[in-house]
């Protein structure tokens, strides 16, 4: 994904990379964040029918020094704007971010012209890697988010292989 | 004695009932189309709960809501909302506030006052009921209706540094 | 050759590798026995049943960005984690595993197992402190009042076991409880021991939760309190060896209760004793401490500690006076 | 736990709990001034998912609204639906066929159990038990099952329209509820109350721990299961009789100890009651259609003031809509339960230790789009 941009270097480190990034796909932390909505679909993928941890994903970190992956699960509102960005800030290096549902996607039903407090979407405060529609999207489509954010980190497909 | 007319009795002794008659608007809308109409004004006017909702309609203005507040204090009821409304035609805002009561079935009281929209200032009631505090704010925060004696009338919902009123009728981003 | 050079080499690799699996693969087994308890699965995917998941966390934590927050003390933010570590392994080295599998069997070694132990406190202590953050700060202040209140009725019961075997030599303890689960220094028959020295082994083993920092003592990292407590602004590995040295607390305190009370590696039945039995008790501990961790909500920091200054004190002191009053009657 | 006497204010603290922190249950923000692990100053500040539902409703027509009601409290979204249909019905005089006001209330207990589940989940979560978390939302997706297969979604219900229901419910639905009926049923005792009610540490931690007194509640205005608790007899579903309601044989439970323990209870022996009157309602179910005939395409409702109120999983829900003969309405106020029972906080938490705060924050029940709409 990255590599077509980037130049390669004169030393490939091509088994260790792929090493790293398999680690890292498959312990996808993500930060305790719920917005609104979409977080209790969030909460419903973490149970035990959806079950978010045969991914390795269940660990949610309240503190964000200590996720992979943020999950903006619902509306940002003018007020909130400084504290996600912040929180975005606050996580070390690899991140990702999983933009959950219409509102953060691009503002979803407060996208209209009498908006004055909502942010239309998470992508215009920092770089956003898989988007979920739906309002909210159901906890398979969740599922289906992170294993395509897999696939943006390792390259391959989990399941099924296509 | 029923809570609602003890509560109105209470009411009548801080604002008294009246009625104002207006000639009938030939072009008026609403379906009242009788030649006279006449108007409740003032004080509490009992309504049709099944309709609207409400047992009481009082009606009252900015200065006297404090000892309508404090009458409803008296009869135990509870605060349940405060809201605003614009009506930029009349160049007014209305302050609506609705009280309830714990024990008895079917009380509401809706209690309406009118401020002018370019100076709309309105006498705090969270010394009486607290819960009217945040409610006052929010008020504040849509309305930029001034609760006077308010010990925190600061924005509640909007961002600290905003510097509108969103739900007044002529505002839009 | 001279085995004087090879022994401690062999036991340190021993001792590093036991460390090194129990700390990466108890992760492992809290987050499949939480699944477990908690109708679910736990980690499927990666390798059979989630077995490479310990790998894939390691990696990822391993190459993760380490943030120094900007108020942290630096040194003091980078040393914690560390020292969060060396007790847990450190301690180790005494622990008599069977008859012959010891690192070092010294004569005072409850005494040093003890003196260590007390370090990882210092860790919380440091790092909490030395982040910045208030929460840590609340976090740090909190560690420090558990440990000392539950230091003390932990000695008083090890006391208890000290008079029994007449030895602070850990191996002393256990070759002292030989011969089947009625020499165990739980239900030890010979002066009607018995009688008392189960409460004795309950308190050891709530002491031993809360100065592991577990659910339901875990007030340290109390997460709906204090976001992450002392941890809160810990990323990449510094966060994970202060995870990893929690697990290898709660190995230690497994083996350790299994030292003092369950007979070492005896067999219950006195037979085929092995350092398998020791394993085996070790893991039902440790197995326990899960099942309590997901089983119980977490209880208050000035109810934990009353717990300990009105109820686990008292009991513990009582327990040293029966000891001694049933060693001299009998 | 009270403020001990040698406070010494110049040491206090300033800890900011939120907007991002497990125990806020989403984006509420509290300003706590501390001693040590005591709290001096509570100050909860809202707005961090102000959305505007008042000026959108506002923008749009009636019926355009409909959704967004769903859209403030998820965890009951069919009251709120409930509460805007009564409130646009009462306006314009629409007459609701019986068989729809018996689906409705079906829906809406179905759906306040999955509410009280979700509930008890998060708030078992504040005081640090994982696990009936899972448990809990084992049940509450037998009830998004069941409620999927009538609304079509799982969450955010737009389900009500104005003059009944969007969709007949189906025998499957009639045995499926009846089913989990029973199944929560049995549940209950063994799984929700000697696991958790009866812990231990359970009471511990939450009797007599947030005292809310009925004089507070009736000042601050807190209502359902906050009021409850505090020893009041108050349900919308009792005191203003709405939709079916009084055709139903069921308790109000009403606890007199005023803690977050009490609050507890009543939620609990909520879910039994909802149980109730859903058992009841499935009885007693007329056949008929589901919408009202001849329900105009554009509403224009004349000059009022109609509040209509219902009893949401965590209070009294009040809509206030003001119509002037527009075909979109001039004013909608929403009266949002758990705005009023948040007001409280700041008084009630003073003094109190810090994690006992986020015990008695958590027995609230707190929904944070609905405070701030």
């Amino acid at each position: 994904m990255e590599s077509e941009n980037v130049p390669s270097s004169i030393v490939q480190f091509a088994q260790l990379d792929k090493l790293l990034s398999l680690g890292r796909a498959n312990s996808l932390w993500p930060m305790t964040f719920g917005l609104a909505c979409c977080a209790i679909e969030m909460m419903c993928t973490g149970g035990s029918r959806y079950d978010i941890s045969r991914f390795g994903a269940e660990v949610f970190r309240p503190s964000p020094r200590q996720s992979d992956v943020m999950i903006v699960a619902g509306t940002i509102n003018k007020k909130l704007e400084l504290a996600v960005k912040t929180l975005y800030d606050q996580m070390p290096e690899p991140k990702w971010v999983i933009a959950m549902g219409n509102c953060a996607i691009s503002g979803g039903p407060f996208k209209v012209k009498e908006n004055y407090n909502v942010v239309e979407g998470a992508d215009k405060l920092f770089p956003v890697d898989v988007y979920i529609p739906g309002c909210p999207p159901r906890p398979e489509a969740l599922l289906e988010g992170i294993m395509t954010l897999e696939e943006k980190i390792t390259g391959t497909r989990r399941w099924p292989r296509v | 004695m029923s809570v609602i007319e003890s509560v109105k009795a209470a009411i009548e002794k801080v604002v008294p009932f009246s009625e104002t008659v207006i000639p009938a608007d030939p072009a008026g809308e609403g379906e009242e189309q009788q030649p006279d109409q006449v108007v409740h004004s003032a004080g509490a006017k009992e309504v049709d709960f099944a309709k609207t909702g409400c047992s009481l309609d009082v009606l009252c203005t900015a200065e006297q809501i404090l000892d309508v507040a404090h009458a409803l204090d008296g009869e135990q009821l509870f605060i349940e909302s405060i809201a605003g409304v614009d009506w930029p035609k009349e160049d007014q805002i209305e302050v609506v506030y609705t009280f309830s009561h714990f024990q008895d079935s079917d009380v509401r009281v809706m209690v309406r006052l009118r401020v002018p929209r370019s100076e709309p200032k309105v006498p705090t009631i969270s010394k009486v009921f607290s819960g009217a505090d945040w409610h006052e704010r929010e008020t504040y925060d849509f309305y930029g209706v001034e609760f006077t004696d308010h010990p925190n009338l600061i924005r509640i919902l909007l961002p600290e540094d905003a510097d509108f009123y969103p739900l007044r009728k002529d505002y839009m981003p | 050759m001279d085995t004087s050079i090879w022994r401690p080499i062999l036991y340190l690799i021993g001792i590093m590798v036991f460390a090194g699996l129990n700390a990466a693969y108890l992760g492992w087994c809290e987050r499949k026995g939480a699944g477990r308890i908690q109708r679910r699965t736990g980690p499927m995917e990666a390798g059979y049943e989630g077995l490479l998941q310990p790998l894939a966390d390691g990696i990822k934590l391993l190459t993760k960005q380490l943030l120094v927050p900007s108020g942290a003390d630096g040194i003091l933010f980078r040393v914690a984690p560390v020292l969060a570590m060396i007790p847990a392994i450190t301690s180790l080295v005494v622990i008599p595993f069977s008859e012959n599998i010891q690192a070092r069997a010294m004569e005072l070694s409850v005494l040093l197992l003890f003196a260590i132990a007390s370090i990882a406190m210092m860790a919380v202590l440091l790092g909490g402190w030395a982040s910045g953050n208030k929460y840590s700060v609340i976090s740090a202040a909190r560690a420090v009042s558990q440990n000392l209140a539950y230091e003390i009725p932990m000695l008083l019961t090890v006391i208890c076991i000290v008079m029994i075997s007449g030895s602070m030599n850990l191996r002393d303890i256990a070759m002292d409880q030989q011969g089947g689960f009625w020499h165990w220094n739980i239900f030890r028959l010979d002066n009607f021991h018995f009688l008392y020295m189960w409460v004795a082994f309950i308190i050891f083993f709530i002491c031993s939760i809360a100065e592991t920092n577990r659910a339901p003592f875990d007030m340290a990292e109390a997460e709906s309190e204090l976001v992450a407590g002392f941890m809160t602004e810990y990323s990449s590995m510094g966060f994970g060896l202060f995870m990893m040295g929690e697990y290898l607390n709660i190995v230690v305190g497994a083996c350790l209760t299994t030292t003092l009370f369950l007979g070492g590696w005896d067999c219950p039945f006195g037979m085929f004793p092995g350092v398998w039995w020791f394993i085996i008790k070790i893991y039902i501990l440790i197995f326990t401490f899960i099942w309590i961790r997901w089983t119980y909500p977490r209880t208050q920091i000035y109810k934990l500690l009353n717990l300990s200054w009105k109820i686990l004190i008292p009991f513990s002191l009582v327990n040293v006076l029966l000891t001694a009053f049933f060693i001299k009657v009998f | 736990m009270t403020l001990p006497v040698h406070l010494r204010h110049d040491e206090t603290f300033v800890l900011n709990l939120g907007p991002q922190h497990p125990a806020t249950h989403g984006v509420l923000r509290v300003k706590l001034t501390m001693d040590g692990e005591y709290i001096v100053k509570a100050e909860p500040v809202l707005g961090y998912i102000h959305r505007m539902h008042e000026k959108l409703a506002e923008a749009g027509t009636y019926p355009q609204f409909m959704p967004n009601t769903a859209r403030m409290d998820y965890l009951h979204a069919l009251a709120f639906n409930h509460g805007y249909a009564l409130a646009v019905e009462k306006a314009a005089g629409i007459e609701v066929p019986e068989r729809a006001e018996y689906i409705r209330v079906i829906t809406v207990e179905l759906n306040r159990i999955a509410s009280h589940l979700l509930w008890w989940a998060a708030f078992l979560l504040d005081l640090g038990g994982f696990t009936p978390l899972l448990y809990a939302f084992d049940d509450r997706e037998q009830i998004i099952d069941l409620l999927e297969r009538v609304t079509g979604s799982r969450l955010t219900y737009c389900y009500m329209r104005f003059g009944g229901v969007y969709n007949d419910i189906d025998d499957e639905f009639i045995t499926g509820t009846r089913d989990f009926i029973t199944r929560l049923r049995s549940r209950m005792p063994r799984m929700y109350h000697d696991l958790v009610t009866h812990n231990i540490i359970l009471i511990k931690r939450i009797k007599d721990i947030g005292f809310i007194s009925e004089e507070q509640c009736r000042r601050y205005g807190a209502t359902g299961p906050v009021a409850r608790g505090s020893g009041i007899n108050y349900d919308v579903r009792k005191n203003e009789p709405y939709s079916v309601y009084q055709e139903f044989d069921f308790d109000v439970p009403v606890y007199s100890e005023c803690d977050s323990m009490a609050r507890y209870m009543v939620r609990m022996d909520e879910i039994e009651q909802s149980l109730r009157i859903i058992e009841q309602a499935l009885d007693k179910l007329p056949d008929g259609p589901v919408m009202a005939k001849k329900v105009p395409k554009i509403l224009k409702p004349g000059l009022g003031y109609h509040y209509s109120a219902v009893e949401t999983a965590r209070g009294s829900l009040g809509h206030m809509l003001v119509c002037n003969g527009d075909k979109n309405p001039y004013k909608l106020k929403l009266r949002s339960p758990t705005f009023s029972n948040l007001s409280l906080y700041g008084e009630v938490a003073e003094g109190m230790l810090l994690a006992d705060a986020l015990a008695f924050m958590g027995s609230l029940d707190l929904v944070i789009p609905e405070i701030d709409r």
